[in-house]
């Protein structure tokens, strides 16, 4: 393994550590794990929690700041946080205004998650979860509870941040916040193997010549194989199985996320975005706002992650409120 | 033997865990197979809760297995970790003396078990850890209605163990990051039912030469 | 080679239409290979020009916008644009208040940009040409002439942008961005081969258990070479040189850039950041503002380039002032 | 023959351009070693511009020569591109008529090989193109004040672009994308070099032939 990293049990302190000392204005780390607002917000607005494994930078934490995240709970590599140190977030989180607990299925995610709830429920926090869940690897007619949340998190970390900022009603949040979730669309390709940064391992063993579409968040596998595709042809074979997810129409306003997950170039997530922007066009519907770049990432595997969404104009009004966090700022 | 103590059933789960530590690598390895390659890794941290807690015994049983258990879901130990915290929690709750007699120790397992069922969602056939852990434990229970000792108790365990292990090969996914691969998980064994089985597995060999 | 492309010969005119298409509110391609702000600065304003080849994404055209730079002339792949089209970018530029033009120190974006300065000077255009040369690998003793040109351009794109914003005059904007540049000193580290999108070839032989400190911007040799070594020995060897060649002093005001070129992780880059904080400290000297993610890329090369300079009050005034373009964003 | 005409002008740089393409994967190769691997893109980019500018002679060869240049330095194609665009508007300015004698057509490569100089700031032994340019284009002249024939020109010229080519192999690098690697690039030759070495081999096969 090549890596630029210390002792492996370290890394996920450290790269906190370096964080924070790299955004002294933005975040801070509480409890050795918490990532926080360096400015706390105020305590009549709904406060934004979200958790996960780290590994994947900018995500989740870099995503914590104003008109975002409150509060990102940190596990280890690729492993979620203990439901006893979420269950710490969630009480510095606990304001009169309540909390809102967005939570990526995984497994473990959302065991810790569950866990966490019933403690801060026992301890009269009011905390609603959110659980984002728009990979649509395992076919349409898959039960939405078996579907796993990949970078489709992040938008709806925008969207219920702002609506939060702006002062709303925990209520109010979580029904914006989840209208936008629901219909939310998300597929990964990989082409080369993720190592873990720990046990200096590959995780899957895609060939030479092979990518797959329908990977998951670690290398973990779950998609069709198929031999490498150009950046048109790929772009299209998920384009057109987002679209039929969350059934695009023409005037449709749409969001695109090109989400890349390590060693794929920004240039070729431009090529990839550029044939989708083509080709929706083609069918009518249009981009209202896209993001392209590196989100959510899967330590070096090339490769990304397409995801689409819906906007109304509640949802489209709030993503283009300001916020200003470590990884995505915007005036 | 016909009655375990607690200093005995700390050196049990020290035991697994020495045993554990030595295939940190091999759960990497399948759980790079059909997961995100770090079952072993989340088993180390597990491994290193239990050495810390469970070194000596003077706090009582039930809430020295209690804090270990809370103390296992404190280490980031993804799905795996937080089950066996509840596992062990359950245990805790479940045990009735600092010596407990054949069936008093297969109740406080079963009460592992089931508070690990309980946050868990899967069933048996699911592939995962509870595949192995099931029948291990419904050979604990099996064996302590038939009177038999605490060696055979855990001589049967480990069969059963080992054969849900085996069995998680030809298993379909149905939970866990494994699940989205379906079909193609077939012929991969489930790396935490193989903690399971090599966690019995040490049991039975602790409790032979005890 | 695997690279989600289509055409190789197409890749560039791609790649800045999935550019403009994503931030259609931010940039505007003209003439094919010209990116220019959507909506033109005030012709009182001094205008910021730059020029390169393509393939490090986000440089440079994604540092287009308010605050930082108002045309970037694109080659094609590592290949600097001609002077013909540079020359046509400048007349584009031209407008009362002059133009700052930025070059890195490249072989063939020197001689282009040298040929197009000629052409405008002959066509009365008034334009100044600032070289960037901060890459410290051939040695303090070496000559500047010889240093090349790596991360340092895009802190002197933020720096020369917000004092044309300002309305400075060129020669103001000139005499403060130039200040800022010579005291700033870079070093690239690679630990794996870049792969070259158009010929698919690798760039550059580096074994498996090898880095090279002093790395190129296109994977090109110039360093020394070394086992791997973990981020905190790396960052040290590093930090230690840059601080020597800008003769880093105890109160100084430091910036801090941690550059990744391509597969490295962020999570990565943190490790990095956070062991130049805590031996600069050390040092007795203090980071003002830094900077940790992938602003000038080598493909999908594993490493990354530690940036330093020194801020006066000027400069940092400068740093801290709003931009808008699609890879900085501040508030 | 004695004198060269505008259409057999063309056909020496198409006949060097068809080569060159040929060789483009070489060409990349070489420049991996020192360089950023493109040299070989590079060429194609400028053979391509010579293959469409010069099938016709309906204009006046400097005329002709002049646009080639300004279209090849339009092509993007890095340092080359712009020196080898520099060369053919200095061979284009410094061409007497449509038809040349030995003398005329020194002078017009002499003319090409100063502007080229000009914008290139590299010296001999600098381990560039220059290394086998000069002592070609040297020759050329040497040749043509001795009398020799057109053929014999380019008979001696690519004699020496080629031992200019192969001297780069053990010169340090003083300038270009290779310049950094300093003594480590001694062993290797250099791209632009070696695509001056294969244009002066085309050439005189060509004018052999024509
Ligand atoms: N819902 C579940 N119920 C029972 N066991 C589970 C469940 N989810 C995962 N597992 C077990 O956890 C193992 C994976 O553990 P580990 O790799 O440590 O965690 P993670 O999946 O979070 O990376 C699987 O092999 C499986 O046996
Ligand atoms: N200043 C220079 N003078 C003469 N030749 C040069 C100079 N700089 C580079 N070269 C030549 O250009 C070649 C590299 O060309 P190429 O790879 O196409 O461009 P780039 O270096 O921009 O990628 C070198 O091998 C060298 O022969
Ligand atoms: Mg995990
Ligand atoms: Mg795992
Ligand atoms: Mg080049
Ligand atoms: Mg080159």
């Amino acid at each position: 393994m090549k890596k630029f990293i210390n002792l492996s049990e370290n890394i996920t302190t450290e790269l906190l550590q370096g964080l924070a000392m790299t955004f002294p204005e933005k975040v801070q780390v509480l409890s050795e794990k918490i990532v926080a607002r360096k400015t706390p917000k105020d305590p009549n607005k709904v406060a934004i929690v979200t958790l996960g494994g780290a590994g994947h930078e900018p995500a989740l934490s870099g995503f914590v700041g104003e008109g975002m995240l409150d509060y990102s709970v940190v596990g280890d590599i690729f492993a979620a946080p203990g439901a006893p140190k979420v269950f710490e977030a969630l009480k510095m989180a606990n304001c009169s205004a309540g909390v809102l607990f967005i939570v990526l299925n995984h497994e473990g995610d959302v065991l810790s998650a569950n866990m966490a709830m019933e403690m801060a429920k026992r301890e009269g926090i009011n905390v609603k979860m959110l659980l984002t869940h728009e990979d649509i690897s395992a076919g349409l007619d898959q039960d939405i509870k078996d579907r796993r949340g990949l970078v489709g998190c992040v938008p709806v970390y925008k969207i219920a941040g702002a609506a939060a900022e702006a002062g709303l009603p925990l209520d109010e949040v979580f029904r914006i916040a989840e209208g936008f979730n629901k219909n939310l669309a998300t597929l990964a390709v990989a082409m080369s193997n993720a190592t873990h940064p720990q046990s200096g391992m590959a995780i899957g063993d895609l060939a030479d010549d092979e990518m797959e579409i329908g990977m998951g968040q670690h290398g973990e596998g779950g998609g069709g194989r198929m031999k490498v595709q150009p950046a048109d042809d790929t772009a299209y074979i998920m384009l057109d199985q987002l679209c039929e997810a969350i059934n695009v129409q023409t005037n449709d306003e749409l969001m695109l996320l090109i989400n890349g997950t390590g060693a794929t170039t920004l240039m070729e997530l431009f090529l990839v975005a550029r044939a989708c922007h083509l080709s929706l066009s083609d069918k009518g519907a249009a981009v209202a706002r896209s993001k392209v770049g590196e989100m959510l990432t899967v330590q070096e595997m090339a490769g990304f992650q397409m995801c689409m969404g819906k906007f109304d104009s509640e949802s489209l009004s709030y993503w283009d409120k300001p916020c200003d966090t470590p990884y995505w700022t915007q005036l | 033997m016909n009655t375990l103590n607690h200093s005995k059933l700390n050196g049990m789960f020290l035991a697994a865990s020495a045993s554990i530590q030595q295939q940190v690598p091999y759960l990497n390895e399948l759980d790079g197979k059909t997961g995100d390659g770090d079952h072993g890794t989340t088993m180390h941290r597990v491994c290193q809760s239990i050495d810390s807690s469970l070194t000596n015994s003077e706090r009582p049983v039930g809430q020295q297995l209690d804090d270990l258990g809370w103390d296992i879901m404190s280490q980031d130990g993804g799905s795996a970790g937080m089950l066996i915290g509840k596992f062990l929690m359950g245990i805790g709750a479940g045990i009735a003396a600092e010596e407990v007699n054949t069936e008093q120790l297969a109740a406080a397992f079963r009460s592992g078990l089931d508070q690990m069922v309980a946050s868990s969602g899967a069933k048996p056939g699911d592939k995962t850890m509870l595949d192995a852990l099931i029948p291990a434990i419904e050979a604990l229970e099996q064996q302590a209605r038939q009177g038999a000792s605490i060696e055979q108790m855990f001589e049967q365990a480990v069969k059963a163990a080992d054969e849900g292990f085996q069995a998680t090969k030809a298993m379909v996914p149905a939970r866990g990051r494994a699940k989205n691969m379906g079909e193609r998980a077939v012929g991969y064994l489930d790396p935490g039912a193989a903690s399971m089985s090599i966690m019995f597995e040490s049991f039975n060999q602790y409790i032979a030469a005890a």
